[in-house]
């Protein structure tokens, strides 16, 4: 009885703390007070507004519903060219984060340690002073600006500061830049885009097209159409994720050694004498070089011996591959994301040469570079590791500007990271929530919502120019400021009599949009696809869009949510390639170590899913619910394993272990994959946020070794090695009898669920 | 005999109880102005439309409530200074605060009934649900009828429209 | 009478999971905590059925199944409500009335494809989704059963539209939303009985099949799979 | 107790109700605590939702539909198993009947409840009588269980009439209680024989109703698609198990009044004997309906049907179920079947063993097939909350408080029965047996 009752005070208890929690809840619920009348004594009444989504490069088109002008639900406008109506998770759950409770009001400052909330002027002024400070003692150098947006525009915007100020350190870590960084390395211009009309072969390394890419939704409905072409996709990956699991072939393999893999392959091209003679004699110098020293040192046995693919395999892709008229070898930032992955993407660069980049294309005199003024990729802009190596270095930074990235989150050696950046002394965040990094700021000036913004966006991905406009759906809850206006202003103050052709952000944008105005290539996205007879008519000069301003345009522009080419013509992509440019950059055959493992010890292999962009998933609870649905692990972090590597350390399905690494311990729900490579260990990124948002699971990066691609300093997601320190036993036997069932289920039972 | 009636007790209070915590009452939001409305005026000697105001009744699915800049419309300026509820919604529209209105047809959250269905597709008068609100010189203080789900089977059965719950309940 | 019907062809189906959000987004599904989702009490009207694997490393390809109520033409559930609160519709969907249900939970012992969830505790909802309700979703209480429902409330809409516009329903007006959202164009909507609709033409493609057919429960959810065969 | 100089033969019978000793209270108290208890956690579970139970999804029946089933099969102890023996004229009866009529009683109403505390919206249960459907076995059940409590309720009352008048002519307390419910029964032979054929009548009718009950619950199961439901066994597979443990209970209990109150005179080892016989009997019984559905299943080996099949015997629920197969099989023949150990003791220990077996029964049929849906979902494994197992101890607490209260207030055995047997059921018996046996002279004849 004694128990008993003490249980039930217990329970009680509990759940009074519940209710009161309940209670609290809804006065959290973040609005100012001037709508909340609105809100309950509205007259619901609906309405649907255009805009574009930011989440990712790709610049989907959003159909907002508002009830009250108080935007509720997005879905995906059926008439915009990049995502035809579709839309993914993390676009559908951007609406919650313009009430997320956590976000903030208003400017603050870092009083020892305290957010204090402080008036917009008051923040500006301390910030323009600490610039002007800095560059009085013309210390331009020592203040650093990392941006992860992935609005070009915006990025522009970011390039056109740092010149006119003269900071040198300008960091722009998003995935195009990224993407096109390998390129630009070698010195030469990345191709805008994989011609699927003439491509009948995709051999792709490591890039998640269709989860995360430059146009995930675009590439779903490719890759779909390019297999019912009866066209195949081979995937080189270390982890079998969904959109993976749809190419014909999937080659499980570390990204250390894409670089083997892909050179082996050439090898077949050179052996068989299959490759692009043309290509390669005018525009590949040293080809002969390179064309020894990999019949020298690729042969398909050495291939094998350091792909641990198997020769015959290698051979099979590779002759898959030189038969193809126009075969494309894929990859995106996703390759950089491991110590080498410059030199791999390099070597897959050099692979695509050998069949002469047939299935890549450019857009013939693209107008966008024309719209941005100074493209970003017009100057060199630096990468993260410039920032990792003057942190780690004895050298001051005096002044570091952070907008829209949490690179703490993203990155490993958080804790090295963190140490270094408390010493900065003036550190100004423009993110909207206190998050891993901006927790570190002494000012805080949040910027709008991404609903609340104005944004032009455009991707060439697609091989036709789509310009989706993203607009405030609704006017500004708080007191936020766009951080282009803050730019901009800064630029009047620090820079006295500078020319500067528009007043704001705004300004900015109707600019870019003049000149599509000017240029009239194209047709609104608020009519269906043109028929072959209005592109014929469309090649005669007949233009049905005419406006009588540019007003007028821009009010259509709002309206129909963008922009775009359907006429616009391809060309073949021919960059000039060279040997030594490729190779002279970091030593070769890095023989790694991860194949040989030690005992009891496992690869830590980071992989990333659809509902999670750059760790930025954490403010939409329904995304971290959802996030580890389909195994049913709920707001935590679970281990892939296949099951024969299991048995080997005897560790049961969904039990609860303890795994090491250098860095540390931490607890994973254990989960039978046969579809995970032997010897793998593959975890989720995207959760154990601390800061912000629910804070549940782990982040795998804390605890992965801090190597990084010596370019790039993109963190490496598959070196780590780590072991199963204690194993729960099995926690659930049912479920784990049930998974067990499933994976050795016979024909006739898998029949059973089908039909 | 004294555990069964401590029982019975005990179990009434539970019933009680599940009914208290079952029950959704409508939220009041105190803290707004609020005025004595007087339909009478408004669409009698102004000639005013129901739907003049309830803008929602024909195209939306709810008829809704104006709010003060609506009001403004018309009482931006003071008109007879004389009549003091006048004054006070002039005072409401001059310092923009906003009127909580006291809404008497509150539906359950889980009914979903269509203005524009009933009174713009099914032609249906005001008058039919609401009564004539235009003798109303005061706020009034019951519904002219009750909202039952009776109500809306009569008109249904009668007009041999579809009963189905789903079309409601959702 | 027009029957509405469903196919997914997994063919297409990239798992991208986008449906799954959507349907919870648009109808108010509660999110449930921490605690709870432990304990097996996720709710999702629409969830990925992680069937099987296929194949053998590395050739080995998961066959993963969008999962919703399938709408059985038979349906199970609805026999044994004791209060009609889950009943078949003229149209063949297969409603459920939140305001009816007294929580007994035989709909869903007897549901042999578990598609029906229970509100288990009092809504839990994480507040960042309060002000993002679906004002055509009813947010339902602690003690009820719930499931799909095809978006029931969008035919409503669907249908005012349509006869305020003077003409008849057609395909395009009507479509739940874990259809409108599918960025590969996978899932198909609408009226089985329809010779002219899409869905139609596909349910006689040699690929479909249903899930559990030997129970005759005639669901109304069709997929198209090459595997399957 | 102004009178009770009035010294009957059967005084023994009325001591409890006119002396209540120390234990009596303690007792109480306890067990009211316990109850108290758990109705505190209902109303907590009123307020917080089906959430504080364990249960969740798929196995969305728990403990609540346990009990349900467990208690409802108790009951058939009780008016089954007199009217059976009333009908088959088994004179070892009379001391028995009555509590067995007791417990079906009180049982049915603690059982009756359990799937009002099982639904998520009690506060809407008038619906089922609002928009019932009759096609739902839920209300199939509602029909039968009502059906069942009226009849055998009555069927407690009618015989207990002649002893109310009992008590009523020895005055005291409750005089005017039984004043009202003894309907002026005088004992006159009208009365008599109206009494006599009144129970006749119903002994006949509970028959039926009480097996309809049962199949009833079980077709609960039965009319549903889950693997190890769907088995048209499961109607007489219920009854049986039902009276099984029934009788176990009816012994149990007739046991603790044997030792509580001294009706060593009344209850006589020959009663424990012949019911500890039925015991066994039912026991095979029960074993038999087992091994036919398992075996059934086993050779049909549906995918499904196999999961749960497995999940039963090597799977999750394996300890339970070969415990059960313990206590309803080995444990009974091995005490029943030999004489050494068919003793009171053993026959206790039999019987307790097989409540606790049939319990483990409904457990056994309820959660494993929930718990193995026909698609492959990964599933959480059930563990009862401390909500469900305080109710299940407050709804035996209430089982005990019942009979308490019922034994301070009417004889525990049917004395005018017990007098009635002493006059004259030799002379009936004899006559009786001259109508069955053939005459003598008839035998000459073949002689001759």
């Amino acid at each position: 009885m004694e128990i008993n009752r003490r249980d039930f005070m217990k329970l009680i208890g509990g759940s009074l703390a519940g209710l009161a929690l309940g209670g609290a809840a809804g006065a959290m619920m973040k609005l100012p007070k001037s709508m909340e009348a609105v809100l309950y004594s509205g007259p619901r009444i609906e309405s649907w507004k255009l805009t574009a989504c930011t989440k990712c490069p790709g610049g989907c088109s959003l159909k907002v519903r508002l009830i009250d002008n108080f935007p509720i639900q997005v879905f995906g406008n059926p008439l915009s060219p990049v995502n035809e109506g579709g839309i993914c998770s993390m676009g559908l759950a951007s609406v919650a984060s313009i009430y997320h409770p956590s976000r903030l009001t208003g400017p603050v400052k870092n009083v020892n340690g305290e957010f204090v909330p402080i008036s917009y002027d008051e923040a500006y002024k301390i910030l323009s002073d600490e610039l002007k400070k800095i560059i009085s003692q013309n210390k331009h150098d020592d203040v650093f600006l990392v941006t992860q947006t992935e609005s070009r525009l915006r990025a522009g915007m970011f390039n056109k500061f740092s010149e006119e100020i003269g900071f040198k350190n300008l960091i722009l870590d998003n995935f195009r830049t990224a993407s096109s960084f390998p390129y630009k390395n070698i010195s030469v211009d990345a191709p805008d885009f994989i011609d699927f009309d003439k491509c009948d072969y995709l051999l792709n390394f490591g890039s998640q097209m269709a989860e995360i890419s430059n146009n995930p939704l675009y590439y779903t409905r490719k890759i779909n159409e390019h297999r019912s072409k009866g066209f195949k996709i081979t995937s080189v990956q270390p982890k079998l994720t969904p959109g993976i699991a749809k190419s014909d072939d999937w080659i499980p393999l570390l990204p250390v050694s894409f670089k083997d893999f892909a050179l082996g392959i050439a090898y077949v091209l050179l052996r068989d004498e299959k490759y692009d003679k043309n290509f390669t004699g005018k525009y590949f110098s040293g080809f002969n070089d390179f064309r020894q020293y990999v019949l020298d040192n690729y042969y398909p046995d050495k291939a094998q011996e350091l792909t641990g693919v198997p020769s015959d395999k290698i051979l099979q892709i590779g002759r898959e591959f030189e038969n193809a008229s126009a075969p494309a070898a894929y990859f995106d930032e996703a390759v950089l994301y491991n110590s080498n992955g410059t030199q791999n993407a390099s070597a897959i660069i050099a692979l695509n040469a050998l069949k002469g980049f047939r299935g890549f294309g450019k857009i013939k005199d693209n107008f966008f570079s024309s719209m941005l003024g100074k493209d970003n990729e017009s100057i060199e802009n630096i990468s993260f590791a410039k920032l990792k190596e003057r942190l780690s270095g004895n050298e001051s930074i005096q002044a570091l500007i952070i907008s829209s990235s949490n690179f703490v989150f993203n990155n490993p050696g958080q804790e090295a990271l963190k140490k270094q950046l408390s010493s900065i002394p003036f550190i100004v965040s423009f993110s909207s929530f206190v998050d891993e990094t901006s927790s570190f700021a002494h000012l805080i000036i949040p910027d709008h919502d991404d609903f609340e913004k104005i944004d032009l966006l455009f991707d060439e991905s697609m091989g036709i120019p789509a310009i989706t406009i993203r607009q405030p759906v609704v006017s500004q809850f708080f007191n936020t400021v766009d951080t282009g206006d803050i730019l901009i202003s800064l630029m009047k103050d620090l820079k006295p009599g500078i020319k500067i052709p528009f007043q704001n952000y705004s300004d900015y944008i109707k600019q870019a949009a003049n000149k599509i105005y000017s240029n009239r290539e194209g047709i609104l996205m608020d009519q269906s696809k043109p028929t072959a007879i209005e592109k014929g008519l469309r090649k005669i000069g007949w233009n049905t869009e005419q406006y009588p301003s540019f007003d007028d345009f821009w009010d259509s522009l709002l309206e129909a949510g963008g922009w775009w080419n359907p006429f616009a013509d391809k060309e073949s992509y021919n960059p000039k390639i060279d040997f030594k440019q490729i190779f002279n950059k970091g030593s070769l055959l890095p023989k790694s170590s991860l194949y040989s493992l030690p005992n009891n010890n496992l690869r830590l292999n980071i992989f990333r899913k659809n509902l999670d962009y750059k760790g930025s998933m954490s403010i939409y609870p329904v995304l971290v619910e959802q996030f580890g649905s389909n195994w049913s692990v709920f707001y935590e972090l679970w281990a892939e394993i296949n099951p024969d590597t299991a048995r080997k350390f005897s560790v049961n399905n969904r039990s609860k272990v303890v795994l090491r690494t250098n860095k540390g311990k931490f607890t994973a729900i254990l989960i039978y994959n046969p579809a995970v490579m032997p010897g793998n260990l593959d975890v989720p990124f995207g959760l154990g946020h601390v800061d912000f948002g629910d804070n549940c699971g782990v982040n795998p990066l804390a605890y992965s070794d801090d190597l990084s691609d010596k370019q790039t300093g993109k963190a490496t997601f598959s070196e780590t090695l780590v072991e199963i320190v204690s194993a729960s036993p099995g926690d659930s036997p049912s479920s784990a009898q049930i998974m067990t069932n499933e994976n050795k289920m016979t024909g006739t039972e898998s029949r059973s669920i089908y039909a | 005999m004294k555990n069964k009636i401590l029982i019975s007790l005990l179990s009434l209070i539970c019933f009680a109880a599940s009914y208290y915590f079952f029950s959704n009452r409508p939220s009041q939001h105190e803290e707004f102005a609020t005025v004595s409305f007087s339909h009478y005026v408004h669409t009698k000697e102004h000639k005013i439309k129901c739907v003049n105001c309830h803008r929602g009744a024909e195209t939306q699915m709810r008829a809704g409530i104006p709010n003060t800049d609506y009001c403004s419309m018309c009482h931006s300026t003071l008109i007879n200074p004389s009549s003091e509820r006048e004054t006070v919604i002039y005072q409401i529209v001059k310092n923009n605060k906003t009127i909580q209105w006291r809404t008497y047809y509150n539906l359950p959250d889980y009914v979903y009934f269509s203005h524009k269905r009933h009174v713009n597709l099914g032609k249906l008068d005001c008058t039919a649900c609401h009564g004539d609100m235009s003798e109303q010189t005061s706020p009034e203080l019951k519904n002219y009828n009750p909202i039952e789900m009776q109500l809306c089977f009569n008109c249904h059965e009668d007009k041999g429209i579809t009963t189905d719950c789903g079309n409601c309940h959702h | 009478m027009p029957k509405y019907g469903m196919v997914i062809d997994l063919n297409k189906c990239t798992q991208c999971e986008a449906c799954i959000t959507a349907c919870k987004l648009e109808n108010n599904v509660q999110i449930v905590s921490k605690e709870n989702a432990a304990l097996g009490r996720a709710m999702f009207w629409m969830k990925l059925l992680d069937s099987n694997f296929e194949g053998a490393y590395p050739d080995i390809r998961p066959t993963k199944i969008p999962m919703l109520c399938l709408q059985c033409d038979e349906p199970p559930c609805t026999k044994v409500c004791p209060v009609r609160a889950t009943y078949k519709r003229d149209d063949g969907i297969v409603a459920q009335i939140y305001p009816q249900c007294i929580g007994c939970r035989y709909c869903m012992a007897n549901c042999p494809y578990s598609a029906k969830t229970f509100n288990w505790l009092k809504d839990e909802q994480q507040i960042e989704n309060e002000k993002c309700y679906n004002t055509d979703v009813s947010v339902r209480p602690k003690g009820v059963v719930e499931k799909c429902t095809f978006c029931i409330h969008r035919l409503q809409a669907a249908r005012e539209k349509a006869k305020s516009e003077h003409r008849k329903l057609q395909e395009s007006d009507y479509i739940p939303a874990c259809a409108e959202v599918c960025a590969a164009h996978a899932i198909y909507f609408g009226d089985l009985d329809d010779p002219h609709s899409q869905v139609f033409k596909l349910i006689n493609d040699y690929r479909k099949f249903t899930l559990q057919e030997e129970l005759g429960t005639k669901p109304k959810v069709y997929y198209l799979s090459a595997k399957a065969e | 107790m102004d009178n009770h100089q009035i010294l009957d033969e059967d005084e023994i019978l009325f001591r409890p109700i006119y002396q209540t000793g120390k234990g009596f209270y303690v007792l109480a108290a306890a067990l009211l605590t316990v109850f108290m208890f758990g109705v505190v956690m209902y109303i907590r579970q009123l307020i917080f939702g089906l959430g504080v139970t364990g249960m969740n999804e798929p196995v969305t029946w728990g403990f609540y539909i346990i009990s349900f089933v467990f208690f409802i099969g108790i009951s058939h102890a009780g008016t089954l198993i007199s009217a059976i023996l009333r009908l088959s004229k088994a004179e070892w009866r009379r001391p028995i009947t009555r509590m067995a009529e007791v417990i079906t009683g009180i049982v049915l109403l603690i059982g009756g409840l359990h799937p009002i505390i099982d639904l998520g919206r009690p506060d809407r249960i008038l619906n089922i009588f609002e928009r019932g459907r009759l096609q739902s076995p839920l209300l199939w059940d509602l029909t039968s269980i009502t059906a069942y409590f009226t009849a055998s309720t009555i069927y407690l009352y009618l015989p207990l009439i002649p002893d109310i008048a009992l008590l009523r002519d020895r005055g005291g307390r409750f005089n005017k209680l039984y004043t009202i419910l003894s309907w002026g029964y005088e004992g006159t032979e009208r009365q008599k024989h109206v009494l006599e054929r009144a129970i006749n009548i119903l002994m006949i009718m509970v028959i039926p109703i009480a097996i309809s009950v049962h199949t009833v619950i079980s077709w609960i199961f039965s009319m549903t698609l889950q693997p190890g439901w769907h088995s048209t066994i499961f109607g007489p597979y219920f009854v049986v198990g039902a009276i099984f443990s029934g009788i176990a209970a009816l012994i149990i209990v007739m046991i603790a009044f044997r030792k509580t109150f001294h009706f060593d005179d009344y209850l006589k080892k020959i009663h424990f004997n012949y019911l500890g016989t039925l015991l066994l009997v039912m026991s095979l019984l029960w074993f038999y309906f087992t091994f036919a559905e398992y075996l059934t299943t086993f050779y049909g080996h549906e995918p499904p049907e196999m999961r749960v099949f497995l999940y039963k015997f090597t799977g999750g629920y394996s300890p339970f179920f070969w415990l059960m197969v313990f206590c309803n099989f080995i444990v009974p023949v091995v005490f029943l079947s030999n004489k050494k150990l068919k003793t009171i003791p053993g026959i206790l220990v039999a019987s307790i063993a097989v409540v606790i077996g049939m319990w483990l029964e409904r457990l056994i049929i309820v959660v494993p097939s929930l718990a193995n849906p026909r698609l492959p979902f990964p599933t959480g494994i059930y563990i009862p909350s401390l909500t469900e197992i305080s109710l299940l101890a407050a709804a035996i607490a209430a089982f005990i408080l019942g009979f308490m209260v019922f034994s301070k207030l009417f004889p525990l055995i049917s004395i005018w029965e017990i007098k009635v047997g002493r006059e004259e059921s030799v002379r009936i018996v004899s006559e009786r047996l001259n109508e069955y046996l053939p005459s003598k002279g008839h035998i000459r004849k073949q002689i001759v």
